[in-house]
């Protein structure tokens, strides 16, 4: 049994935010749980604190004080809070919760997640009151609309919510001067290689207009989802990161990604042979926007391009997919 | 609209003919390129629902299409031409799921339908693809494997240096061209498989080319176990059973005979057995030991051959397949699992049919397999063998005076076959048999009622002979006059324990035809296309 | 005067040089002119004796020629760089003898000599003349084949007709020169064989190839109860171990491996011994399976492991070749001979080795062996998977409570393999072993004794290492001094028990070397050519 | 058991003498059983009667008998008698029935069997006595010279005796006005199809000036033989039909032949196809001595010849035989 007042986990790190590259500290909250919690791929689904109120907002805050306890306030530039839901939900984060998070991060930017409907003009101002020092972008939420086609979110996600909701969600946030950021998922359940890179390419060019800063996120396999069970019985590979670097080095604006599990059978992967290299080039990528460290990856001579070109072109909806 | 109908079949497998267009015809089993053949497959995209989705998904997810009509192992009704089989790549790794999958719509998919394993050929594996029933297949599996340096075999995928080993000599080899190799090799590999089909022993050569492969092993294994597989099996072949692997004991086809031998067979009489030994010749009475056997025996008791992989086979039924037709490797050794299972058969067989006395003239493991069986069922058996050699002088005589007292009484191939082969009872009394063994023609006084089939040993009724037959009919459709064979969209009913390979009566308005079926009951049902009988003669009233 | 030797083996089969002069030589297995490469051939009229002859009619007319020598099964002694087998074409079709003649010949022929089978070689069976000695062969049988109208494949012989059905497409048949495609189907089947003796699956080719064989199967099995043929096998291999058919169960490696485990290996310890299923994941440990088992064990326990095809395997053996290399077709089902030999070897194992307490975590087929492997040895079972589940919590939390009383003490697979692999009971006190699991070295103190062979599992002594052990020594002749690897000639004797890949220190005047062997012990007493050590690492004194 | 009393055999047919055609009386006698018994192919090895000299006698005086009440004496021109062995060893044959068998045929020529070293000018004398009435010819000895090579004779056969025997014999008969009939053996054990051809060839011609008939068997295999054991186990195939119309086309002397058991497995045989029309022609090409029969065989567009031609050219001591 994890301690319900230790963050779930916690790190430092470095982020690309508004264009200037910030140190950063991150943490993953144990919250009430996400309201929707029906998203394919999300191995979250077990994390969330079954109690009552009062009690979650003393755990909660138990986490906070922890994070206080574990570093110091000049570690770091940037805040980055992550529920494994919608830091604005109040059912998840209690307000008592949410202020305390802008008090622990008074004066410097946070980024928050939260799914589109818990964007509200209400929830922003309540956070921003305790954060708002006067900081530059205070604050910035971080929404997980995945792609910008309705059809493949709600088959392939199954999300619960639309672009659309997606949109509105950022005029109220920017009418509240809170930024956005938009993450995006490449290469969901049911689709083929090429169809997820298209996806991808599309909800990048269509997304820039609404949001601040997109970052992509690369299909992972987690334990105990849907997502594994069919990973399991063959019917899904995550994406090539050849297909990563291709839409990294093409889109029009800077993409940031994190290849999580990059590399593993589990994670975003090549042939095992070339995954390292290109791994860390994204990486850099994400932080300086950088595309030649791109160009430089995608000349690398590894056998496994041509096995991802002709999966590019031959994988259909009928016998994917061609690799594991 | 494309059109299929099977023409061979050897089991789940066919040869069958693909009309594309009236200017082209592909014959099955074949690699075709999909999209070209079928240019509405290019609208499937973000269709993709894996085969381990759940019926709730496949209810809100599931897109069938035209042509090909895609089916997914939640299907439950299929119509179509050619049915794709998607994301079968995904599946044939997985032998348990696969044979589960395959028995499923096997038994919903229309039989004049081909079947299209999409992404799955490979010389290594394409004969286990089509022995499941499939008929069509691709070049996207090779190609890849010709992508990642892989150069295909029959016996698996090598590394591309393997092309410089000499093991192969294509055009593809001799210009280096690997996926030219790959294509090539998945294409003798289907061509093979099709020969082995017109032999009617395609599972012969499955159970060689699965040996390197575990999955495929596997896969034998399980589709053994399950029931749907057999549902197509022919009655009988004219081909060898070549018995050579231990998963030759568990083909359908030796339960299908047993069960026969056992539930509907039934000895011409009960008062004395003599259990026997097989011979390496067949039919055994062509052997120099059954000659021997027989002169001894006299006629003084019913002969049945206790044997290796099939267990019992009294004497008048030697000629049926797979009896008159199994060849195994012999070392004088039968190993527990093959003695398990035939003392299974042969314990049922003493036990549905009663004698007097069972005499036990065997040696080695079938005498072993005797004395289970029979404590088994109940029996005790007197023993004539006690040196172990069926044909020493010693063991003759004591098979001879163990039969001092019995009556002599003719064995009577053709009621045994009759009851084996439809099951039906019939006093052959005053039937006379002429003709040199087994090339045999049968006569009431002086009307020719039946042949034997040499080849399968089954009986070939006369319009004459039917009298004695009550089953085994198939009915044409009023109005409908058949010329020359008759067709599966013409049947109106048929007896459903027909098989291929089945001799029956075809009846229709003013329409009477001997025949021998080419494809099942359930085929002839619901096929619209492709010969159901092969009429051999014709009463037009 | 041409001279042979062995470059790489596979139990009996060879790839071998053979040179015939300074300027031509010849890779084997191959096919040759006979008569154009030995010419003394011609000389040899009228001089047949068919290998039936008895020894009188042997002593009076066989006549054993120069090159190549002929050999007969009453030959007695045999000398020669070329042996031929005379008649031996009328010699195969009976499985019995041939294993028999076979075995007798194989252990007076020189291991330096090719041997030659005239008259024999076919698609359809050269792979399994390898498999038993042959390196030569010749165009006899194939174009007797084409001048009878036969179509030639692996498969068998068919109907000239054949190569019109779209199964080859070699030179041959393009040019539609039926001998011509026969005699390069020979010479491709010779190649894969080849390929499969360079992977060391040889036998698991000839597992598949011979099955649409009866007598090739036969052969196989008879080959397999006759212990002449497993002389030569190797210790260990790296390649897989593929027990894809019944006769994988009766491979002499598995009956090797059981037998050091039976009466090499000694238990670290003998108060509390579970016994465990196997995984798919080899070595075991490696699999999410094993990686629960040993943390709920947690060293309270001797971990073996109950397994089909191999029987019993000590966790300290795991990686030792066939247990960290066998690959299994998984139904479930064990059946009754697979079940029986299994006890055996279980049985065996808790007779030899009486632990106090034996606690049984298996299910299914492995939980019926122990049971019955368990009352023949006299040993009571605890049971601790009730549910037929042994990763269910239920089960594991039975087996964490069964050890509660149980002292902790690390398994020593250091200990174990010098066992296995030696005989040698060492004190391993104190030894340090560094490296992630399976690449690992042994250190006493800060000197290295030994690496881990991650491939095969055995141990490689360093020169420090051999300190440890008494035997598997190989003894230079005097005055002899090897450059680099180790010759058989050089070599004046040796540790009779030594095989093929053994782990050897090989010592001499002023010369000590480590190496691995690439003979067994009787080929480097008899041969007189080829390489018999690969040094590692030489010391000179 | 067999009647002692009845010969083993008997059947009347034609046969050329002396360049003519004549009807015969064949019987084949169980007598007291051959000297020497141990010839490979033999098969007459347990056809002896095993008892005192007079029963012998009174037994083998009952098949002459049996014979007469069985043959007219118009109803054949010819005789020839076999007693599996040696009609001219007394201790096989006793002399009492030597003369019974010249009284039964007495008057009409004779052909009887034996091994060279029983023709002897008693003995032909002896039989002459009774036997010759002026008749032409009347009587020849038929010798088993089987080749005319030693060595083969030796090993393939175990005949005991050389060519310089035979040819002692005959000058032996043909002294005492006696005809000499030479059996010759196509194909013994131990030779290829080649060796074999060309032995009887070279043992055709070299015969021939000893002998006034030249007879060739084909080797057929005989019940509870070294031949059969042989033959069972792989090690021997009969001769080809093709092989014989060979030698009898080109011998420059008229050979007699009876393919015994021609067209089955166990006797002189070709494919199964062709063997009953070649044997039919072999037949005829004996009695009448005309090769225009066998040039008309010769020309069978059988496609077994080519094999034949194939063993021809490629069978070998050590590889043979390559057909069965």
């Amino acid at each position: 049994m994890t301690d319900p007042r230790k963050p779930l986990a916690s790190w430092k790190g470095q982020d690309r935010y508004f264009g200037e590259v910030l140190s950063s500290l991150t943490g993953i909250f144990l919250s009430g749980g996400c309201s929707w919690n029906r998203c394919r791929m999300c191995g979250y689904k077990n994390d969330r604190d079954t109690c009552s109120k009062d009690e979650l907002i003393d755990h909660m805050k138990g986490q906070i004080l922890w994070m206080q306890e574990n570093y110091a306030p000049d570690e770091y530039q940037l805040g980055k809070i992550f529920t494994s839901g919608s830091v604005f939900d109040p059912n998840e984060v209690p307000l008592e919760v949410l202020d305390a998070f802008g008090e622990f991060f008074a004066g410097k930017p946070l980024i928050a997640e939260s799914r589109s409907e818990y964007v509200t003009e209400d929830a922003l101002s309540r956070l921003l009151k305790s954060l708002d020092k006067g900081q530059a972008h205070p604050l910035t939420v971080a929404i997980g609309l995945e792609t910008t086609n309705d059809t493949i979110r709600e088959k392939s996600i199954d999300k619960g919510n639309t672009f659309e909701d997606f949109i509105k969600a950022a005029e109220t946030a920017h009418n509240a001067g809170v930024g956005v950021k938009a993450y995006l998922m490449m290469k969901p359940l049911f689709l083929t290689e090429k169809e997820a890179m298209e996806d991808m390419e599309k909800s990048i060019r269509e997304v820039a207009p609404y949001a601040d800063m997109i970052s992509m996120n690369l299909c992972t396999i987690q334990g105990r989802t849907e997502l594994e069970h069919y990973w399991q019985k063959g019917g899904f590979r995550p994406p090539y990161l050849w297909s990563a670097v291709k839409v990294l080095r093409e889109a029009d604006v800077p993409v940031a990604c994190d290849p999580v599990g990059g590399g593993f059978k589990r994670g975003p992967h090549n042939c095992g042979t070339c995954d390292k290299e290109i791994v860390a080039a994204i990486n850099e990528y994400s932080l300086t926007a950088d595309k030649s460290v791109l160009d430089d990856v995608w000349e690398i001579p590894c056998a496994c391009k041509k096995e991802w070109e002709f999966v590019l072109t031959n994988e259909r909806s009928w016998n994917m997919p061609l690799t594991q | 609209m494309s059109l299929f109908d099977a023409r061979k079949r050897d089991g789940n497998a066919r040869i069958g003919n693909l009309k594309l267009s009236d200017e082209e015809s592909i014959s099955t089993p074949a690699v075709i390129d999909a999209e070209s053949v079928f240019p509405s497959l290019e609208e499937r995209g973000f269709t993709n629902l894996p085969p381990s989705a759940s019926k709730a998904e496949f209810g809100k997810y599931f897109v069938a299409g035209e042509e090909p009509t895609a089916v997914h192992p939640q299907s439950e009704s299929v119509e179509g031409s050619v049915l794709l089989f998607s994301n079968w790549n995904t599946v044939i790794s997985d032998a348990r799921r696969h044979a589960e999958y395959m028995e499923k719509l096997l038994a919903v998919c229309p039989p004049d339908a081909a079947r299209y394993a999409p992404a799955c050929g490979l010389p290594s594996n394409v004969a286990s693809l089509i022995y499941l029933g499939f008929d069509l297949f691709d070049y996207t599996a090779v190609d890849l494997a010709a992508v990642q340096k892989k150069f295909c075999t029959p016996e698996g995928e090598f590394d591309a240096s393997y092309m410089e080993k000499g093991i192969c000599d294509c055009p593809g080899c001799k210009a280096g061209d690997l996926k030219l190799h790959n294509r090539l090799a998945l294409e003798k590999e289907i061509a093979l498989a099709r020969v082995w089909i017109e032999q009617g022993q395609l599972r012969e050569f499955m159970e060689m080319r699965c040996r390197l492969h575990a999955e495929q092993v596997s896969l034998l294994r399980h589709v053994d176990r399950r029931p749907g597989f057999a549902v197509n099996l022919p009655v009988v072949r004219s081909s060898r059973f070549l018995a050579n692997s231990s998963e030759s004991m568990t083909r359908a086809e030796i339960a299908f005979f047993e069960d026969r031998v056992i539930n509907r067979f039934v000895p011409g009489r009960t008062d004395v057995c003599v259990l026997l030994p097989c011979a390496a010749r067949k039919p055994y009475s062509l052997s120099r030991s059954h000659q021997l056997f027989s002169r001894v025996v006299d006629s003084r008791a019913h002969e049945v051959i206790v044997t290796s992989p099939l267990g019992v086979v009294p004497r008048e039924l030697e000629l049926i397949y797979p009896a008159g037709h199994y060849d195994v490797p012999v070392t004088g050794y039968w190993d527990k699992e093959e003695s398990a299972i035939l003392v299974e058969y042969l314990t049922a067989y003493l036990t549905k049919h009663r004698y007097d006395r069972v005499i036990c003239h065997l040696e080695g493991g079938a005498k072993e397999v005797a004395k289970t069986a029979a404590q088994a069922a109940g029996v005790e058996l007197e023993f004539t063998c006690n040196d172990d050699k069926p044909l020493s002088p010693d063991s003759l005589r004591a098979l001879n005076n163990a039969l001092r007292e019995s009556r002599k009484r003719r064995t009577d191939p053709i009621r045994g076959t009759l009851l084996w082969q439809f099951g039906e009872l019939v006093d052959t009394k005053g039937w006379l048999t002429k003709g040199r063994y087994p090339n045999q023609k049968i006569y009431e006084k002086k009307t020719q009622i039946f042949s034997i089939d040499p080849e399968t040993g089954l009986l070939r009724p006369t319009h004459e002979g039917w009298k004695y037959i009550n089953g085994y009919r198939v009915w044409i459709s009023d109005g409908f006059v058949p010329q020359g064979d008759i067709l599966a969209p013409g049947i109106a009913d048929c007896d459903p324990q027909i098989r291929e390979g089945d001799e029956v009566f075809v009846g229709g308005e003013g329409y009477q035809a001997t025949g021998k079926t080419t494809m099942g009951a359930d085929e002839m049902l619901r096929a619209n296309r492709g010969i159901a009988v092969r009429v051999r003669k014709t009463n037009r009233k």
